[in-house]
C-alpha cells in the first residue's frame, strides 16, 4: 500500500496505526461501526491529544504570565511553547504573531472589530469570494453595512473554481482587503490564495485566508502565499473545541487597537486609563484557555509526526476513490470540481429523489455520520438552486472501506425509499 | 461491509407507509384564490421552505392549500395538515394544532384527540428523532401563527 | 469536626473525600506536598471534571446543532443540558438566558461591546467601585471614552467595604450601568449587591455583576440579588480553562445587538445580509467550545453534591482561622475587612520588610502556592500605597493545616532573609 | 508538618551574600545634580520602580543615582548596576549591559567579562529562577534604552 511507505514526517503514514488512536473510532453507532465522515465539521481527538489535557490538569494546571509559583511558571512556560508550535506549524516568522482565539469565527471578527474597523471607509470595498462560510461572510456584511463600505464577491465557475478574469477588475484601487477561504467547506475547491495575495498586494490591500479547511489538511506556509491575517480553528485538526488561532504580520498586529479588555492585555491601569500589553497578549484578555493551548500543541506534534504532506496525499488518494464511486451512482450529483485533483477531502452532494436530511437519517441508522443541510454557506448551496445538500468529509483516520460504506448506504438508502 | 440494511428498519416508526405515500403524492397543492392567510415559513437550517394559502369564512376553512419542498418529513406533515384542516372551524384547527404539538412533545393524548388526528398520529414515530421534530412541526406552528395573526 | 456534619448537598462535606478527587494534590514541589492557596487565580480540578472532558471526547465529540447523526445529537444535547445545569445553579429564570462566552473577561467585555455600545451616550455615566479586577475597569473606560461618557468610582472605607453614604450621590439620573464585583478578588470584601441593584433601579439603571468570586464560592441566586447582568469564569470553580457565563435577563439581551457574527448565531443569510438566530445562540457565533461546556456541567454537578452552603461554611471558617493566624504575625499586614465574616476566602497581605515577590519565591521552595502582585487591580493596591500585594485564597480541598503550613512558611523566610 | 527550611537552602544561589547586601545597603543612592539622563523603569507586574540619573561628561558617567523599590533581585541588581557605571566609559556600560544580558540567558561568558562584572556575577543565580530574571534586568534595561537615546 502506497500510503505506508510515505515519510516526510517522522512516522510512517499507517492507517490502522492511526485508528488506534482514537478511542471514539471503538464506538457502536445503532449497533454498527462508526464511519465518521463529518470531518470538516470537526474532527475526532486522538489519545495524545487527550491525554495532553488530563496531564495538564493532573499535573501542572495554574493560571499564567504573573505567578511565581512553580505550577504557574509551568503552565505559562507550556502555553508559550504550544504557541511555539503552532508558529512553527505554518511557518510564522514569530510567535508573538499567533494570537489564540476561541475559533476562526473569533479570528475573523477580532480581524473586522480592530483592523478593519480602523482602516476601511466609506467608498472602500471588502472583497470577499461567492463561496464563503458565514463566518467570512458577515462580519464583513455588517462592517461595511456600518462603514458605508460595499461587498464585493469574486464569482466562481459551474465547477466551483475562481474566475479569474473577473477577479481582476473586482479587486481594484478602493480595495482594502481580500478575505477569502483557502478551501470551501462545500465545494471541496482549493483556492489560489497566493495569486489572490498578488492582486490584493498590487491594490495596497491586505489579505486574509480563512484557512479553517486548510491548515487541518495540507501544509500551509503564511510567507509563502504572501498572507498577512490567517484564521484556523484547533477543533478541525484533531485539537479540542474553544480554541482557535489568529495569526498576522506582526506590523499589522502592532498598529492594531485591542480587541477585547481586561486580564492579561493590559500593562498598567490608573483609574483614569490604561497602557496595552506587548503582542501576543494585547488580543488575550482574561485568563485564557491554557488546557486547550497544550492540546493544540499536541495536535500539532501528531499532525507534524505524521507530516503534513503525508497529510494530504492520503486525503487526495482518498477523495479521488471517492469522487470515483460516488459519481458512479445514477442518482447523485456532486457540488464543485469534478477533476478530484482540484479540491480537498469534501465532497457535497445531492440526491434527485431522497432529500439530504432523510439521507442523514438513514445513514446515521447505518452508522455513517455525514452532516446535511446549508454548511453555513447558505447563499452558495442556495447559488446551486438546492437549499440542502448531503456532505461527507475526510480525514486521516478514514479509509476506503469506510467509502465503500458510504455508497452501499446510498444505495441501501435507494432500496429503503423505494420499498 | 460495514453497515447494512437491518439498521433500516429502525426508521419504519419515522417513515410509516402513511408518511411516504403523502410524501409521494402531497394532499391539496392547488393554489387557492384570494386567500385570506398567505404566507412562507421555513427551516433554513434543513432547507425546508413551504407556502401556505387559507380561506377562511365565518371562522371556518373553505379552502387550503401548501405546497414547498423539504424532507420527507416535513411535506408529508404539511399535507397531513392540509388534508386536515379543509373545512373544520378555526377552533378545531387550533385545538389540533395544539394536540399535535402534545404529541410530538411525548405527551399523553386523549382518545378523542386521536381519533381527530387520525392518520395524523403516524407523525409520532418522530419522537424517536428528536432532530426531525422541528421538520414535523414547521407547517403546523407556520399555519398556527397566521391563524392567530389572521384572527387577531 | 463539625464541617462533616454539613450536609444541604447530597454529599457530606468531608475534606479528606474532596482532596481524594483532586489528582493535582498529589503533586511534590521541590520535594514538598503542594499547598495550592492561589483559587482566586483559578481552581484546581476533581476527577469528575477531568473524565468529563475524557469522556467527551472518546464516546460524543461532534460538532452541534445541525447534525442530523447521532454523535451530534447526543453532543447538541449534552452541551444543553450543561446550560441548564448553570441556569439552575444560579437560580436563573431560563436557560437561554446563559450565554457560553470564554471567561468573564469576555463577558464583560460582550456587554460593553453591545448593551451599553447601544445604551450609553454622551453625559451618561457608568458607575464601578474602586475595587474592580481590570477586567470590569477597562471596557468601561474605553466605552465612555469613545462615547464621551464619565466613569465614576463608588469609594470604600479603609477596611475596604463600600462606603454607602457616597453611593447615592454617585448613583444619579444619568447613570445608566452599575457594574460591581460581588467579591474583591484583592480585599475578599463581599458587596451588598443586592443593596446597590435597587439604588441602580431606583434611578433606571442597570446593574451588571461580576461573580467571578462569587459563584465559585457562595450560593448566588441573581433573582433573589435582583441583577441584570452576571459574568463568571468556569476555570474559578472546578471547571476547565477556556468558558465562562454571561446570564443576562431575556427582555435585555433579546434587545442587544450581536457581539460577534457566524456559524450557529446566524438564521439566514444572502448575498446581501443576514437574520440573527434565537438567543441563547445570538450570541454564540462559530463552533462552541461544546467539551469544556460539558465540563462546567460536571463541576456544576460537583457543587451542587456538596451544596454552596456547605462549601460556604467551609470557605467561611478556613478564612477566619486563616486571619487570626496570619494577623498574629508581627511583621504581616492583612488588606481589607479585618473581620473575617464580612469577606471571602481571600486573604491579601504585605510584609514589612519581605518584598512579596520574594516572599512567593521563597513560599514555593517550600511547596506553597501563592499569588504576588497587583492582582489585576493595579488602581486599587495602589491606593494602598504599596505596589505589589501576597494572596492566599483558598477552595473546598483546603485544610487547616495548610494554613498553618502558610503561616509557618512565612516565618521560614523571615528566618532567611534575617539570615 | 508541611513545607520546612530545607527547601530554602535551594535559593542560596538567588539570594546570595552579596545580593543581600546590595539589597540591604544599595549603593549611590543620592540624587545627582544637574542629571544628563533622567529616567523611570517600571514592572508593573511585580509592583518594581526605579529611578535612574545619570551625568554623562565626554562619554564616561560622572555621576549615577538609582533609588526605587522592589524586590530583593531588583534592588539588589539596581545597586549593582550603580556601583560598576560609576566612572565608566559609556562603551564599557554598555559592553557591561550586553554581558548581564548573555549571562541571564545563559550564554557563556568570557574570563575578562567575568572580571569587569566582578561581583555582577552573583546575579548569574537568578537563571534558575527564570520568572525573577525580568527583576534582574529591568534596571539594565531601562539604562541601557536611556544611554542609546542621550548618544543618538
Ligand atoms: C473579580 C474578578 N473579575 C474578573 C476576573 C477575570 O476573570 P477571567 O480572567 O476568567 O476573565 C477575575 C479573575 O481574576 C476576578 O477575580
Ligand atoms: C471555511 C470555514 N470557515 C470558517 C469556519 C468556522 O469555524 P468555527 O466554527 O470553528 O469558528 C468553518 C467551519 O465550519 C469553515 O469550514
Amino acid at each position: 500500500m502506497s500510503e505506508s511507505t510515505l515519510s516526510a514526517g517522522t512516522r510512517v503514514f499507517d492507517p490502522d496505526a492511526i485508528r488506534a488512536d482514537f478511542p471514539i473510532l471503538q464506538r457502536k453507532i445503532h449497533g454498527q461501526e462508526l464511519v465518521y465522515l463529518d470531518n470538516a465539521a470537526t474532527t475526532q481527538k486522538p489519545k495524545q491529544v487527550i491525554k495532553s489535557l488530563t496531564d495538564y490538569y493532573e499535573q501542572t494546571n495554574a493560571n499564567v504570565h504573573r505567578g511565581v509559583h512553580t505550577l504557574s511558571m509551568e503552565a505559562t512556560n507550556g502555553y508559550e511553547v504550544a504557541r511555539t508550535k503552532v508558529a512553527k506549524f505554518i511557518n510564522a516568522p514569530r510567535s508573538e504573531e499567533v494570537i489564540w482565539t476561541r475559533n476562526t469565527s473569533e479570528s475573523l471578527n477580532l480581524v473586522a472589530a480592530t483592523w478593519a474597523e480602523a482602516n476601511i471607509s466609506e467608498g472602500d470595498n471588502i472583497v470577499i469570494t461567492a463561496m464563503e462560510h458565514h463566518s467570512n461572510i458577515v462580519p464583513w456584511q455588517q462592517l461595511a453595512f456600518k462603514k458605508g463600505a460595499e461587498i464585493r464577491y469574486l464569482s466562481h465557475n459551474d465547477d466551483g473554481v475562481i474566475n479569474f478574469v473577473d477577479a481582476s477588475s473586482v479587486i481594484d484601487s478602493r480595495t482594502k482587503l481580500v478575505s477569502v477561504t483557502h478551501m470551501s467547506n462545500v465545494l471541496g475547491t482549493i483556492n489560489p490564495v497566493a495569486k489572490l495575495a498578488e492582486l490584493a498586494h498590487d491594490v495596497g490591500a491586505v489579505i486574509l485566508v480563512d484557512a479553517a479547511q486548510s491548515v487541518p489538511h495540507m501544509p500551509v506556509d503564511v510567507q509563502a502565499i504572501d498572507a498577512d491575517f490567517l484564521a484556523f480553528s484547533a477543533h478541525k485538526m484533531l485539537g479540542p473545541t474553544g480554541i482557535g488561532v489568529l495569526w498576522g504580520r506582526l506590523d499589522l498586529l502592532e498598529e492594531m487597537p485591542p480587541y477585547m479588555f481586561g486580564g492579561d492585555m493590559i500593562l498598567e491601569v490608573t483609574y483614569e486609563g490604561a497602557k496595552w500589553n506587548d503582542l501576543p497578549y494585547k488580543f488575550e484578555a482574561g485568563t485564557p484557555n491554557i488546557a486547550d493551548a497544550f492540546a493544540t500543541g499536541a495536535a500539532v506534534d501528531y499532525l507534524s509526526d505524521l507530516g503534513m504532506e503525508n497529510v494530504w496525499q492520503h486525503e487526495q488518494e482518498l477523495t479521488a476513490y471517492a469522487m470515483e464511486q460516488i459519481l458512479s451512482l445514477d442518482n447523485v450529483k456532486v457540488l464543485g470540481p469534478q477533476d478530484s485533483s482540484q479540491r480537498g477531502g469534501v465532497i457535497s452532494f445531492v440526491h434527485d429523489t431522497i432529500h439530504p436530511h432523510d439521507l442523514g437519517t438513514a445513514l446515521d441508522q447505518q452508522g455513517i455520520a455525514i452532516r446535511t443541510g446549508h454548511h453555513c454557506a447558505m447563499p452558495l448551496v442556495r447559488s446551486y438552486d438546492v437549499v440542502a445538500a448531503a456532505r461527507a468529509s475526510f480525514y486521516i483516520y478514514n479509509t476506503r472501506s469506510e467509502v465503500d460504506a458510504l455508497v452501499n448506504g446510498i444505495s441501501e438508502t435507494e432500496g429503503y425509499f423505494n420499498r | 461491509m460495514m453497515g447494512g440494511m437491518s439498521g433500516l428498519n429502525e426508521m419504519d416508526e419515522l417513515y410509516e407507509a402513511i408518511i411516504l405515500d403523502h410524501y409521494r403524492s402531497p394532499r391539496n397543492t392547488a393554489a387557492v384564490e384570494n386567500p385570506d392567510i398567505d404566507l412562507e415559513v421555513n427551516n433554513p437550517f434543513c432547507g425546508d421552505e413551504f407556502h401556505i394559502q387559507l380561506k377562511v369564512d365565518d371562522c371556518s376553512i373553505s379552502g387550503v392549500s401548501i405546497t414547498g419542498r423539504g424532507c420527507a418529513i416535513s411535506q408529508a406533515s404539511a399535507s397531513l395538515l392540509a388534508e386536515l384542516v379543509d373545512g373544520k372551524s378555526t377552533e378545531e384547527v387550533q385545538a389540533a394544532v395544539d394536540c399535535v404539538r402534545r404529541l410530538l412533545k411525548g405527551e399523553e393524548i386523549s382518545n378523542e384527540e386521536a381519533d381527530i388526528l387520525g392518520d395524523i398520529e403516524a407523525l409520532g414515530g418522530v419522537r424517536k428523532f428528536p432532530v426531525r421534530i422541528k421538520c414535523a412541526l414547521l407547517s403546523w406552528v407556520g399555519l398556527d401563527d397566521g391563524l392567530k395573526e389572521h384572527l387577531a
